[in-house]
C-alpha cells in the first residue's frame, strides 16, 4: 500500500492548523449563512478537533476515500457536518464549490453526514448512534489485525442517549484500545446549558466507571490536543474517553456559548460581522463561499 | 363545484397567501398551554427540543404553577416516553413531544409496551411530520411515523390539516382512553379552517364536492390537494372530492366506502413512505369492502435528500403541480395545461 | 387440484406430522454457521439471545477462526445495530440477531439512519415472528415487524415458510447490495419445503394450483393456508391457488397480478397486525393496479395474550381451521362441514 | 384515607417472611413447571427482595388496588413475574388459584406483567423501560408532594440497555430521593455470566457517577435489606440504587448460579426434587399449585 498523504507534514506546525482552523470557520459561517439553516455552533466548537484529526492524526487518502486500511472519523453528532464537510473539502474529498450549496435540493451535501458524500465514513444525525457504529469498525480492525484506529465525535448533550452507554460497555468489553471517543464538552445543548437540561457531571466519573481511559484537555488548544492524542494512542487494552473543553460558538463573539446559535444560519448583517471577527488574513481570501458570496461582502468590509 | 359551504373554509386565494400561512407547532404550544392552565393533571415533556416543539410555552410558562408541570428528559426519547407513561399511572396526562421520526421510531417500543399495552392516556406531539421539515434532510424526515404508529393496536392516530385545527383536535382528543399521537408539520403552512370548520375525532370531513374522484388527504397535503382538484376541474372538468383524514386510527371506514362507491376512483396525499401509510390504510379498507382504484401518492420509498420545503414537495410531487399530474395520470386524462401559469 | 409439482413440495400429511416439525431457528444457526466457514467477512452479533436465535452456533464453533467472529454486546439492540453497521463500513458482513420484535422495534432508528440510509450489507435474523412465540405473551409477539420493516428504504424483508427453506433463502440473498431481514418463527414447525423446491429471492412461487382464489401467505402459515386450501376443495369444491410470499419486500407484483387476474379474489395470510403488513402490500398493488377482493388474514390489531402457539392461531383464526372459515365467509359460501372432524 | 394493611405488623418478624420467602419459592417452582415455560432462575433470586417489599416496605391495600396513595412497585425485569404474581396473590390481589394458570391462554396471568392484573403497577418485558415508568411515578409525587415511594427492580443484564441510563440521569436530574432502583445482581444473563457477556463492574462506582446513593446487600438476607431498605428511605436530594447481591435460582440446588435455568422451566422430576428441596414445614401445604397439583406428587415425596 503507498504511503498516506495524511497525516501531513506541512501541518507540523501549529501555525498551519491555526491558519487552517480560521479558515474553516470562515467556511463554516459562510455556508450555514448560504444555506439559511444548519448548526453553525456545534460545528464552530469542534474546529480544532477536527481539523488536527485531519491533518496530523490520521491516516487517509483524500485521493482514494475508499482505501480500506484508512483511519476512520465518525461524526456522531451528525449536525455539526459543517465543520465535516469543510475539512474534507480542504482536504480534496470533494471540490470546494460544494460547500457553497449545503442543504440545497439536487447537491451533494446533506443536512446531515451521508456515507455518500466522499470521505464521510458513517451516515448520522440521528444523535447517539456513532459510537456503536465506530465500535464495529474498531472491532473489525481487531479482527484483521490492523493498526486503524477509529474516531468517534460525540456532542456533550448527545451523551443523553442511552445508546452512548450501551457502545460504551461494548467498547470496554472488548478492549478497543484503537477507539477514541471524544467529546466536544461545550456545556451546551438546545434547550440550554447541559447541567440544566440534563445533568452529565461527573462526566469523567461516569466515563471512568465505563472503563475508559480519560483525558481532559482544552479542545481548542493545538498543543494540548497533540498531546491527548498521542496519550490516547499509548493506552492498551481500553478505550479511551477524550473530554475536551470547548466554547460553542467558538470564534464568533456573538455566538460564543450561547445555546441560541446551536442551529441557526447568521442573516446578512451578522455574517459579515462574523465573517469581519474572523478575517485577518490571507487564508480567508481562500475560503470558497467567502469568494461566491464576494458581491454580497462588497462593502461589508471582511 | 367548490369547497363544501358546511365546512366553512377558507377561500383557496386567500390560504395561499405566505403572510396567512402558520405553523401547527405554534398552535400546538398555544393549545397545551391553555390546556395545562385548565387541567391540572396536564404535564409537559420533552426531549432537549421544547424550542422546536413548543413545550417551551409550558416550561416558560408565567404562572409558575404550570411551569413546574414542564420536564425535560434531555436527549432521550426512550426515556421521555416512558417517564411520560410512569406518569400516566398516577393519574397524570402527560403530553410528551419530540420531532416525529425520533419520537415514534427511537421510541417505537417504549409506546408499544410502556403505553399501548397497557393503553395508558399519554398524548404524543409529533412535529415535523413528513419531508417539508426541509434542509435537514433524509435523517430528520417522519415518512414511516404513519406505519409505525397504525400497527401498534390501542394507537390513536390524528394529523392536523393546518394550524388552525391543532387546538380543537386537541381537544377533541383529551378525553380520549388510550394513547394519541397528534402528526403536524414543521413550517408555517397554508391555514384552510376557521373556528367554523366542523370536527370530531374519527370522523373523515368532506372540504369539496365532487363525485368523478375521491381523495383523502392528511396534513397540510390537504390544501394542495384541494388547489389540485381546482385545477383539475378548470382544466378538466373534473370534479374531485377531497377529503380530511384528521383521524388515520382508527379510521372512518363508512365516509371512505361512502366516497369510493359514490366516485369510483380513489387517491390519498399524504407527506409519507407510499408503504403502509394512509394510502395502505385505505388500500386496505377498499381491498377488503369495495375494490375501487387507488392512487396512492406519497414519497415513492426513497430517502429523501435536503432542500427546502417546497422545493421538496415539487421534487417528490406532492405540491398541487405534483398532486394534480398523478391524478390526471390515473384519470388517463389527456396531457394538458394545468399549472402551465406559474402558481 | 393438488400440490404445485414443479415445487417438489412434501405431501401434506408427511407435513402433519409432528414429528417432522422443524424449528426455523435451527436452520438459521446452521446455515450461518456454514455461510461463516466459506466467508471469512461473516461475522455474527447476539444481544444476549444467542441461545435462542442460534447464533451461539458460531460463538461455539470448532473452528477457533469462525468463533472469534462472534460477538455478544449483551441486551442492547440499538447497538447492536450501530456495531453491525459499523462492521459492514469496514468490509465485513455482520448477521445482527434477536428476537424480532426487539430487533426491528426497538433498534428501529437505528436500522434506519445506521444501515438502511447508507444501505449497508447488513443481514438481520428476526425469530420469534408473529405470535407463535407462545406463552411470553404479548411483549414478544413480533405483529407490527413487516409494518415497521417494509416502511424503510432500501430494506430486504424475506420470510422463511419453513425450516427447509432458511437456508436457501440466506443463500439467495447473502450478496444482496443493501440490508436484508430474515423474518422467522420460534418454534417448530411443518416442513414443505424440499432441497428441491425452487427459490429464487424477489419471486413469489406458486405451491398450489387454483383458479376460484389466490391465497398469499408467508412464513409457516403456508402449511396452514394449503391445508384449508384442501378443505375447501373438499368441502366447497373451491379450488384456492395458494402462495408463498418469501420475499415481502421487494414485492412480486406482476405475480401477485396475474393471480388476482386469474382469479378474481385474493387472501392474505400472514402472522401480523392486519394494519400495514403482508395484508397491507397486497392491497396497496391491488387497490393501484387491479382492485380486486381481498381478505386479510392476521391479527385483528389486538394485543394477543399468553398460550401454547397452536392455541393461539386457533384463537386468533391462523390455524388451517380459522383460515378455512375466514376463507369461506370472504367467498360467501355456506356453512359447511369443514373440519368438522378433528385435525 | 384509611390506614394501609401493608406493611403488615405480622411480618415485623423476619421469621414470618422468611416463611413467605419459601412459601413463594415453593409457587414459582408449581408455577413455571405448570405452565411448561417461564423465569425461575430470575424469580428466584429476587424472593426475599420482593417478600419484604411488598410485607415490611411498601405501603398497598390489595382490597384496593388503585388507591392513588399507593407506593409503587415496577418489576423492570417482568420476565421475573412469577415472584410478583405469587406475592401479590398472597396478598390477596386476586385468587391463588390463577397462579396455577400461568401462561395460559384465557388466564389472567400473563407471561410478562401487564397492568390488566390486579396488583400489577406497570406492564413490562420488553427490558430496560421500567426505570423511566418509575421516574415518571415518583415525579408526579413529587408534583403532588405526596410522600408516595416507588421502587423499581432491574435485573443485572438489563443494565446492558441504555435506556436505564437514561432513567438514571433523569432520576438525579430531578432529585428523585422518593424512588429507589434495586439491581438484582445475581451475576447472570441469558448468555452466560454477566462479566463475560458484557462487562458490568465496577457497577457501584457506575450508578455513583450517575448521582446515585448506592447501597450493597446481600440480597438473601432479610436484615440486611431491611437496613438498606431504612437507609434508602434517609436519603434526601438523590435517588438511591440497591444492590443486592443474589444468587440466581436461589434454593433450589440444580437451579442455583446456573445461567440455563433462566427460562426454562422444571420437569416432573426436577420440579418433585426442587419440591422436595424447599419442603420441611406446613407452608409449603399453602402453595396453591402444590395442592393443584397434589396428585401429581403423590409418592413424590414432598
Ligand atoms: C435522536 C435525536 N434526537 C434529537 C435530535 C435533535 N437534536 C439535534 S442537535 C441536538 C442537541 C445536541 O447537543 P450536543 O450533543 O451537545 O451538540 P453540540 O452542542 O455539540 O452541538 C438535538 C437535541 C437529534 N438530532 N437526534
Ligand atoms: C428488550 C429486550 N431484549 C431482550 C429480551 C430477552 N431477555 C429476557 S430476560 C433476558 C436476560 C435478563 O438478564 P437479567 O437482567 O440479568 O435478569 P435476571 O438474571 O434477573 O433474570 C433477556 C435478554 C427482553 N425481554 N427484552
Ligand atoms: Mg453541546
Ligand atoms: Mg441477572
Amino acid at each position: 500500500m503507498p504511503e498516506f498523504p495524511y497525516p501531513a507534514p506541512r501541518f507540523a506546525d501549529d501555525a498551519e492548523i491555526a491558519e487552517l482552523a480560521r479558515l474553516l470557520r470562515c467556511e463554516i459561517i459562510c455556508m450555514t449563512h448560504r444555506a439559511g439553516s444548519g448548526h453553525p455552533g456545534g460545528s464552530l466548537s469542534a474546529v480544532e478537533l477536527v481539523a488536527l484529526l485531519y491533518t496530523q492524526v490520521m491516516r487517509h487518502d483524500p485521493a482514494d476515500p475508499e482505501r480500506t486500511d484508512r483511519d476512520r472519523f465518525v461524526l456522531s453528532k451528525g449536525h455539526a457536518c459543517p465543520v465535516l464537510y469543510a475539512v474534507l473539502a480542504h482536504a480534496g474529498y470533494f471540490p470546494a464549490e460544494e460547500l457553497c450549496e449545503l442543504r440545497r435540493i439536487g447537491e451533494l451535501l446533506q443536512g446531515h453526514p451521508s456515507v455518500h458524500i466522499p470521505g464521510v465514513d458513517a451516515s448520522t444525525g440521528s444523535l447517539g448512534q456513532g459510537l456503536s457504529i465506530a465500535n464495529g469498525m474498531a472491532l473489525a480492525a481487531k479482527l484483521d489485525g490492523t493498526d486503524q484506529r477509529v474516531y468517534c465525535l460525540l456532542g456533550d448533550g448527545e451523551l443523553d442517549e442511552g445508546q452512548v452507554w450501551e457502545a460504551a460497555m461494548t467498547a470496554y468489553h472488548y478492549k478497543l484500545d484503537n477507539l477514541t471517543a471524544i467529546v466536544d464538552r461545550n456545556g451546551l445543548q438546545i434547550d440550554g446549558d447541559t447541567e440544566e437540561v440534563m445533568s452529565l457531571e461527573p462526566l469523567d466519573e461516569k466515563w471512568e466507571a465505563f472503563g475508559f481511559h480519560v483525558i481532559e484537555c482544552d479542545g481548542h488548544s493545538l498543543p494540548e490536543l497533540r498531546a491527548a492524542f498521542a496519550e490516547a494512542q499509548g493506552v492498551r487494552e481500553r478505550p479511551v474517553c477524550l473530554i475536551a473543553d470547548t466554547h460553542k460558538g467558538k470564534g464568533v463573539s456573538f455566538m460564543e456559548d450561547v445555546a441560541d446559535w446551536h442551529g441557526k444560519a447568521p442573516d446578512e448583517a451578522l455574517f459579515r460581522k462574523a465573517i469581519r471577527e474572523l478575517s485577518g488574513g490571507e487564508p480567508y481570501r481562500e475560503a470558497c463561499c467567502l469568494k461566491y458570496l464576494e458581491n454580497s461582502l462588497k462593502g461589508g468590509g471582511a | 363545484m367548490a369547497l363544501n359551504p358546511e365546512m366553512n373554509l377558507v377561500p383557496l386565494e386567500e390560504a395561499a397567501k405566505q403572510e396567512n400561512w402558520q405553523a401547527c407547532k405554534k398552535a400546538y404550544g398555544a393549545a397545551l398551554l391553555a390546556l395545562a392552565q385548565e387541567r391540572p393533571e396536564v404535564v409537559c415533556l420533552d426531549a432537549d427540543l421544547a424550542n422546536s416543539t413548543e413545550g417551551r410555552r409550558i416550561r416558560d410558562a408565567e404562572d409558575r404553577a404550570v411551569a413546574r408541570r414542564f420536564f425535560d428528559v434531555g436527549i432521550s426519547e426512550q426515556d421521555l416516553v416512558g417517564t411520560a407513561a410512569g406518569f400516566a399511572l398516577a393519574g397524570k396526562l402527560p403530553y410528551a413531544n419530540s420531532f416525529g421520526v425520533f419520537l415514534s421510531g427511537r421510541a417505537w417500543d417504549q409506546i408499544r409496551v410502556s403505553v399501548c399495552y397497557p393503553n395508558l392516556k399519554v398524548r404524543f406531539g409529533g412535529p415535523y411530520g413528513g419531508i417539508t421539515v426541509g434542509p435537514d434532510g433524509s435523517t430528520h424526515f417522519a415518512i414511516s411515523d404513519i406505519a409505525l404508529l397504525r400497527s401498534l393496536p390501542n394507537l390513536n392516530l390524528v394529523s392536523a390539516a393546518d394550524a388552525a385545527q391543532v387546538a380543537p383536535l386537541m381537544r377533541a382528543t383529551v378525553d380520549v382512553d388510550g394513547p394519541v399521537y397528534i402528526r403536524m408539520g414543521r413550517v408555517p403552512q397554508p391555514v384552510i379552517t376557521t373556528a367554523e370548520t366542523p370536527f370530531e375525532f374519527g370522523r373523515i370531513d368532506l372540504y369539496r364536492e365532487g363525485h368523478d374522484l375521491a381523495v383523502f388527504a392528511t396534513g397540510h397535503l390537504v390544501y394542495y390537494a384541494l388547489v389540485a382538484a381546482e385545477e383539475l376541474s378548470r382544466v378538466q372538468g373534473v370534479e374531485a372530492a377531497v377529503l380530511n383524514v384528521s383521524t388515520i386510527k382508527p379510521l372512518d371506514v363508512e365516509t371512505i366506502l361512502e366516497y369510493a362507491d359514490r366516485c369510483n376512483h380513489v387517491a390519498t396525499v399524504e407527506e409519507h413512505n407510499v408503504y403502509g401509510g394512509l394510502g395502505g390504510a385505505v388500500a386496505e379498507v377498499l381491498a377488503e369492502n369495495d375494490p375501487t382504484p387507488l392512487k396512492i401518492i406519497g414519497v415513492r420509498d426513497v430517502f429523501a435528500e435536503s432542500g427546502e420545503p417546497d422545493a421538496l414537495l415539487a421534487k417528490y410531487g406532492l405540491d398541487a403541480r405534483g398532486i394534480y399530474r398523478q391524478l390526471t395520470d390515473f384519470l388517463d386524462l389527456p396531457d394538458n395545461e394545468g399549472f402551465s401559469e406559474p402558481d
